[in-house]
Order: structure tokens, then C-alpha cells, then sequence
């Protein structure tokens, strides 16, 4: 039974055009970029190349490029970094309800050291909501963190509208673009953004390997104290293969993106419009239009999330839920139930996210085989009774 | 997330005595749908003997499975022998459960000891 | 011309060994780790087999291991990690002159937030002064740093020591091992350890991946926060084929490490000898004997190290220095000045580190090269009158 | 670290003018060996003409090669010219130096400066 997979947001296969451009890097030009030999020059350059592959690509100088571990540290040296380097000029950060647990947890953290932290609601399809921004703003207001797309529903935020708010208060403000780079245009400028994160794994790229964008002139501290790598703004000897990887997959994904971004539109519209025709009481967690290319998300009632995934499994299909179940915390998705799902169908919801392999002809086969796991599902279920 | 064992494959695949007994000598209705699980237990019960049982969960593989075990160990069981079934036995006999899913198998024990009660509080009616 | 790479302290090559082991993880076992589905086996099992590896060379348990992004981070979760969580405990710290920079600029960091830090001096080979490790113990400290094996010098620290006398007075303890690991014996209890750090790319593993030892029962604040990866000590998603070439590297190593431990000792002795004899006014750097098998460590009289190397550049041989020629201060190795080096002969240092691949003949080769570069700059520089 | 450009490698390996004078008409003598880099430069002068350069330098792969080039531009100019030799027109004839090496250029028109001084301080004696 051939796989198919539809966890796109969760990680990709690296594209082995990808894999061919890093494998030179690892036991042929394995010098270390900061030694002066000419050894080091290949790797000193390719790292370089892969800056401005980048840089040009989201409109921004080489210089303003840090490459980091991936979305994470990227989000976490972000926040941190602003929160530290302004501490002197406030401690009160603004985000979204609905944010990845790399910003939330790391805003959480950050209340617990001194910060305060407003957390603005979203509307029911998870658009948050720019009044009430703007209303957040306080004096002592240093920075703005909203995503730029979110990974469980897709919804895309106003983001160059809140930059325009943060500029015009004078706050720094940072998107986490980890679902949407590769994938919709990034710009840094035309988002109006001071900081911008991104993982390579999430367009094809390897793991454990991101960038963050700093705008120039932005006072940030260092996550990681140690060498002068990266212009002094992230110790460690630089992970080149990973670094040339992520430079590749920004080539190869620019390339594509439009047309894909435009495919993937089309086969998850008919994918959303045929299971919410086949299976009664289900329904779209996410904004209709304004959401990512590739992300579908649908609650179904009366059952839960992982037992849905785990019969996918058995036919091969790989998703993901909002459910809590592989959690340690029995608590669903805080995104499902931000835009006013309750536990119930927070609990119920699964999460098929499209990429460039994905087919009509796989997506027809989810289409045939779900709706027999539903209805095997709800015949089991105490809360299922129509 | 670590792996089911084959055993709680099974039974999440292929549940046993899933449903509803017409006229239940006992019923358990245990769980929330806050935190993903709710389960339910009916047994009949014979010269203390429990003759039939059966369930439905909402839930996940493991709440699934544990209830699927936990009908299949209480079916022939005297009401005393049954009260012995905690949630270690039906995680034992599902050659064990990932940490983060134990707490699933204490809903098997809550909804068994549910539907006893029920038993036990219709006997004395 | 045939290049001679003697930097193997900066970097190695990638063994192919471990290259071939990592590519099945980039493209065809791509699942991400934390998903459900089966898909997400395969490399969910390679991550722990890589931990275990990893766990057993060090005398371990796979639940004290945290993979990072490297040796940086390692440090500096390590000590910031442990500063923050028993931040209630006290805010001392001690560490020694010659460390890493992750390890120093990390306390310097910490000194500026509220800390308080010890540097304890080294004597003239580099090895710690334990009395005054000893006395510089305060009820508030709460955390000891101290370095395996320096990686300019190589003198090796009395790590078992250090670790007693950090248990008898209830301090954590932790162990930069980035130099060691790989090349000389490291156990964790055998060391007295509570953390230690290592990094792949130092011992044929690939660049951008490292780890931690964190002991069973100690506090430790994560330095990303995020997901629930690495038992959420560390968000992110992982680096599969990162981790799974570290864990074949590791393999690899600890099946050669004596032999070649062997081997690089007599190579060393032999050149150091050999160089000392051939080039007056030369001299070692480090302890004669407590030293890593693969470090070299001469200071030249009346010349600069950047010069130096530039030259054997010329002949393919690839070395570092400890002159500050190619960072943006102007003071030389702090290393070299602890261990009472003046500042000209600390600037006209060399560093050669052996690697597994390092013949007799391409030391032979730098024995013949070296001292007709070190005449030429001697006759070039107002000060070596000789 | 960035690269050193082609004329500075030349400089460098082939570094024109070393070594000292005798009897010179001025030396230049800066830097510091705390810092890396200590440059001695020597000029003969004939008819306000510097016949004659010679250095000697202590220092990096950009210090032996400003100096170096500092000598060539030096040797047939004039001491009113050689005044205008700054550390600009020094790296820009090596085709330009790493930033973090631009201050080597100021070693070499430190030097300079050093040496013309010397040289007119012994005329006025
Ligand atoms: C929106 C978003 N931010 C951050 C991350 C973290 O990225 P990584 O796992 O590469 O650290 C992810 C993915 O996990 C994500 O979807
Ligand atoms: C002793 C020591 N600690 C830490 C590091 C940092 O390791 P990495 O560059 O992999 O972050 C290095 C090497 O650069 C080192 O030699």
C-alpha cells in the first residue's frame, strides 16, 4: 500500500536536489568557515550563497540574515532577544492567542521573569482581531509577536497591517513565517516587519536548520553567547550542509511557489467541499479564503482526533489533530479552541496539510475511506447519537 | 508519541463488545469530553455472574482499546472477581500502554467500578 | 599539491560512514518524530538508538541525553539552564580563565543579569589551580564550570577532582567534553559530572548537532522553549539525520579511541620534539604530558601567528592561531595569557590538531616547511634581532 | 574571516622592500606587540626625493602587506607627496582589506608619518 502522507505542516521530505547540493559539505569542503586557510574558503562561500539566496528572496540585505536550528530557536532568540536587549525601555510584549507553543511557551516564560504579556483574542475563523491590538498598546510596549500563517488552521493574518500599527507606535514587531515561507510570498518589507522567522524542514529543506531575519538597526540579544559567527548574534561553528540546504530549498521553492500555491488552492477547496458534503456534522476550522494553500482542518463531532488518525494509519494516510492526545496535557488544541470550538470538537478535529507530491487521486482516496471511519468511529461513541 | 503495542492495536482496530445492552443490570458513564475521553460500560449480571458487557468511548486508541480489553475481562466474571480488575491489570493485559496513556486505563477501572455500583445500588432498590 | 589539514580542533571531516548512515533520514524517512502515525517510527527509533549509543559510551541513561544544535548551545543551556532554575539557590559561579568562549562570554553575560562569577587561574601548563577552585566556593554557588580539555592548549583538567569537591559541597557541576569526547575516555560518573557537553562535528560527526548530559534529577530551566521534544527540554523539531549521525559517529569512535589515541600521542611527541629542536626560540604551550592526544601548541618568538599560518597556507597545510589577527579585538588567545604568555608570544602562536587521517609523512612535511617560514618572517620582524 | 584580496597575497609572499638601511634619513617606528603589530619603516631622501624604503613589520598577513606596498608608493615621491599617502590610498592600491584588517592601514600610515617626521626633525638639527 503506497503512503500518502498529508503532514506537511509537521515536516516535509527533504527534496533530494536538496540533499545533492549539501552532500559536497559534509567530508569533501568541511572546513570551518571562520579559519582563515583556503580550505575554508568553499565553505565560507557557501554559506554566503545561501545568505543571499535568502535574503534576496524575502527582500532583505545578507547581512540582516542569522541562520539558526530551525523555527524554534529562531522564535525564541527572537523574543528573548528583543525583550532582553529593550528591557530598559518596558516590559510589556503583545501576541496572539493563537500562536506555535515556540512563541507562546516562550512568552509564558517570559511572564514569569519579570514581563507582562497581553495575549489579543481572534475571531471565530482565527483572524485576530486589530482593534483590540491596538487597544493592547501601552507605553511600555517593546514588542509585537503575531504569526504570519497558523499551523493548525491555516488562517493567514493581517500581518503588514499590524506592522504598520507597530511602526507607527515605534515597537519592534516579529512574525513567526514558518508555515508560510516557501509556500505564499514573504516579503519584510512589504509585511512590515523587524524580525521574521522561518525552517527550512517546512519547505523541503532539512531539519534542524532556520534563519532569522533582524532588520537592520534592530538591538537584539543573543541567545547563544560563545564565537563571532553570524556577525556576533549566534555562537557556533555554522552547520554548513544544513545552511547550503536551506539555501537550496529557498531556490527550488521560489521557483514553484505561485504555481503550487495555486494548485494545492484548488485540490484542498474540492477536498473541504467533498468531505463536508459526505459527512454530516463536520465542519472548517479556519478562515474560508484567507488561508494557507495547503491547510485543511475539520472537526468531526462526537469523536476524538487520534483515533481517527490511527484508522487513517491503517489505510496509509498520515494526519495530524488538535487533540491532546499524544500530549502529556490533557487540554486540545488552544488555537481550536481560541476561534470558539469547544473541548468537545477541539478534541474531534484533524489537521490534512497538502504538498508539492500531493495528488488529486490521493486526495480522492482520503475522500472515499474517511467517511466509513467516521461513522465507524460515532457508532462507538457515547456522545454520538443522531 | 511512543508506539501501542500490537495488543492495543488490535482492540482499537477490531473493539470488542462495542454498544449497548437492551435493559443494562448496571451502567457506567464516566470521562469528560473536556479532556478527550469519555467512556461508557453497561454489564448484565447473572446469579452474580456478568454475563455480557459492552461499551462506547469517545476517545482515543488507548481509551478505545482499554475498553474493548476491559469488556473481555469482566465477561464471566463474578461481580467480586471483577472489582479485582484495576487499571494495571487492563494495561497489563494490553502488554502495557505508553506513559502519557495510562490515565486511560484508569478510566476502564472508573467506568467498571461505575457500572458495578449502579449494579450493586438497583440490587438494594 | 596535496592539502594537510592539521585543524581537525576546529572541525572534521564527515565520515562517509556517517554521511551514509544519515541519508536514508533526509528524503525517504522523513516523518517528523512527535506524529502518531507509522511513518513517524522509523525515525522516532533512530533518535533513541542514537541516544542509547550516545548514553552507553558515556555511562549514561537515554533519559539524561538532550540532543542540541551543537557545542554553543550545550554551554550555554547548560549554564543558563542551571543559573536560571536555581536562581532562588544563589548566583554564584565558578569557572576557570581558559575556557571556551561559549562557557566565558555565556558567564559574562550572566555577570551583567545579576551573577556573580569566579575565574579560576591556571598554572603556567594550563591545568587548574584546585585549592583555589576549592576556596573559591561561597554558600550561594550554585554551579561549577570547568572544561574537559582546552581546545587551544589541550591540557587536560582534573575533571574527577573538580567533581568531587563539587559534591561535597552540593554544587552542580558541569563539564564542557567538546574537546575530549570522541578522542580520549569520557564517563560521566568516572568524571563526576552533572552536565557535559559535546558536539559531533568535533569527532567526525556532522556539523550543527551536539548534545547534553543533563544527570537524573537535575533542575534545568530549557534554553528554547516550545514543543514537547527531548522530554521538553528542548523545543524543536529534531534533527533526525543530525542525531543519527551523531550516534554513528559516536559508534565509530569509541571503536577506535585507544588505538588511535595511541598512535596520535607518539605522532604528537614526535613533532613537538622534532620542531622544538629544528626552530629556536620556540616553545610548547600546554601541559607536557596531561595533554589531548591530537594538540600542538607552539609560540614562535618575534613573529605573528595569522602570518605564520598564511605561509603553511601556501604549502596546503591548514593550522590555527591564537593571535587575534582574524577577530575583530585586538588581544590574542585569553588562553595563551593566562598561562603567563606575554602578549607577543601569545600573537605568535600556532595550534596544530591531528586527525585520524594524519600520516608521518605529512608531519615530516611540516617539519621540513615550518622552519624555513618561521626564518623568513623572523628576518622580516623589528623584534627578533637574533 | 574574509579573504585577502590577489595584490595582497602578493604583497605578502613577495613583500617588496624588506629589511633596513644604512645610515637612513628617517625611521618610523609604531605599533605595539600587545596588539600584534609593530611596523619599523626607513626612508633615504635625496633632494626631497625618498630614494630609498625599507620595513620591517611584526604583524598579520594585511600588516606585512600595507607595508610592503606602503615602501613601493613611497620610493620616487616626493616628501610633500608622500604626506598624502593615507591608509586609504594604501589599502585601495592593494585593492582593499577585510574590514576587520583596515586597521593595518593606519599602521602603515602611522609608520610613514613617523618616518617623514623623523627625517625633517633631523633636518631642522
Ligand atoms: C508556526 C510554527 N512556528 C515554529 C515552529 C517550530 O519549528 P521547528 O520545529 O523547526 O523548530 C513550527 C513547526 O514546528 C511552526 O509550525
Ligand atoms: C571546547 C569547546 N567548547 C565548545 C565549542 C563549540 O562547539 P560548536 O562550534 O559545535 O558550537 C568548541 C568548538 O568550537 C570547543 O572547542
Amino acid at each position: 500500500m503506497k503512503s500518502i502522507y498529508l503532514d506537511h505542516a509537521a515536516t516535509c521530505p527533504t527534496d533530494p536536489k536538496v540533499v545533492e547540493a549539501m552532500l559536497p559539505y559534509f567530508s569533501d569542503h568541511y572546513g570551518n568557515p571562520s579559519s582563515i586557510y583556503s580550505l575554508s574558503r568553499t565553505t565560507r562561500n557557501a554559506i554566503e550563497n545561501a545568505r543571499t539566496i535568502l535574503a534576496s528572496a524575502i527582500g532583505a540585505d545578507p547581512k540582516e540574515i542569522v541562520f539558526t536550528s530551525g523555527g524554534s530557536e529562531s522564535d525564541n532568540f527572537a523574543i528573548k532577544g528583543i525583550a532582553h536587549a529593550l528591557k530598559d525601555k518596558g516590559n510589556h510584549i503583545i501576541t496572539s492567542q493563537i500562536e506555535h507553543h515556540a512563541v507562546l511557551y516562550t512568552c509564558k516564560f517570559l511572564e514569569k521573569n519579570g514581563y507582562d504579556v497581553t495575549y489579543v483574542p481572534v475571531d471565530e475563523h482565527g483572524t485576530i482581531k486589530l482593534d483590540e491590538l491596538e487597544k493592547a498598546i501601552r507605553p511600555d510596549t517593546i514588542l509585537i509577536t503575531v504569526m504570519h500563517a497558523n499551523n493548525e488552521i491555516g488562517t493567514i493574518q493581517p500581518i503588514r497591517q499590524i506592522g504598520e500599527i507597530a511602526k507607527k507606535h515605534g515597537i519592534k514587531f516579529h512574525t513567526d513565517a514558518v508555515q508560510t515561507f516557501g509556500h505564499i510570498p514573504v516579503n519584510a518589507n512589504d509585511l512590515n516587519v523587524d524580525l521574521l522567522s522561518i525552517s527550512a524542514h517546512k519547505f523541503y529543506g532539512p531539519k534542524g536548520v532556520g534563519a532569522l531575519y533582524i532588520r537592520k538597526g534592530t538591538k537584539i540579544t543573543p541567545q547563544s553567547h560563545g564565537g563571532d559567527q553570524e556577525r556576533r548574534r549566534r555562537a557556533s561553528t555554522e552547520n554548513v550542509p544544513g545552511i547550503v540546504g536551506l539555501g537550496k530549498a529557498v531556490e527550488i521553492a521560489t521557483e514553484s511557489m505561485a504555481d503550487e500555491a495555486d494548485r494545492q488552492t484548488k485540490l484542498r477547496n474540492d477536498f473541504i467541499k467533498a468531505i463536508l458534503e459526505k459527512i454530516p456534522d463536520s465542519r472548517l476550522n479556519g478562515h474560508p479564503v484567507d488561508r494557507l494553500p495547503n491547510n485543511i482542518n475539520i472537526s468531526f463531532e462526537g469523536i476524538e482526533g487520534e483515533s481517527i488518525l490511527l484508522n487513517l494509519d491503517m489505510y496509509g494516510i498520515a494526519a495530524s489533530t488538535g487533540s491532546a492526545c499524544s500530549s502529556s496535557s490533557l487540554e486540545p488544541s488552544h488555537v481550536l479552541l481560541s476561534i470558539g470550538l469547544t473541548h468537545e470538537l477541539a478534541h474531534g478535529s484533524v489537521r490534512f496539510s497538502l504538498g508539492k507530491h500531493t495528488t488529486r487521486e490521493e486526495l480522492d482516496r482520503v475522500v472515499d475511506i474517511l467517511p466509513g471511519i467516521i461513522q465507524k468511529l460515532r457508532a462507538m461513541s457515547p456522545l454520538y447519537n443522531k | 508519541m511512543e508506539q501501542y503495542s500490537e495488543k492495543v492495536m488490535d482492540h482499537f482496530s477490531n473493539p470488542r463488545n462495542v454498544g449497548t445492552i437492551e435493559n443494562p443490570d448496571g451502567v457506567g458513564h464516566v470521562g469528560n469530553p473536556m479532556c478527550g475521553d469519555v467512556m461508557e460500560l453497561q454489564i448484565k449480571v447473572r446469579d452474580n455472574i456478568i454475563v455480557d458487557a459492552k461499551f462506547r468511548t469517545f476517545g482515543c486508541g488507548a481509551a478505545i482499546a482499554t475498553s474493548s480489553m476491559a469488556t473481555e475481562l469482566v465477561i464471566g466474571k463474578s461481580i467480586d472477581e471483577a472489582q479485582n480488575i484495576t487499571n494495571k491489570v487492563v494495561a497489563e493485559a494490553l502488554d502495557g500502554l505508553p506513559p502519557v496513556k495510562m490515565h486511560c486505563s484508569n478510566l476502564a477501572e472508573e467506568a467498571l467500578e461505575a457500572a458495578i455500583k449502579d449494579y450493586k445500588s438497583r440490587q438494594k432498590a
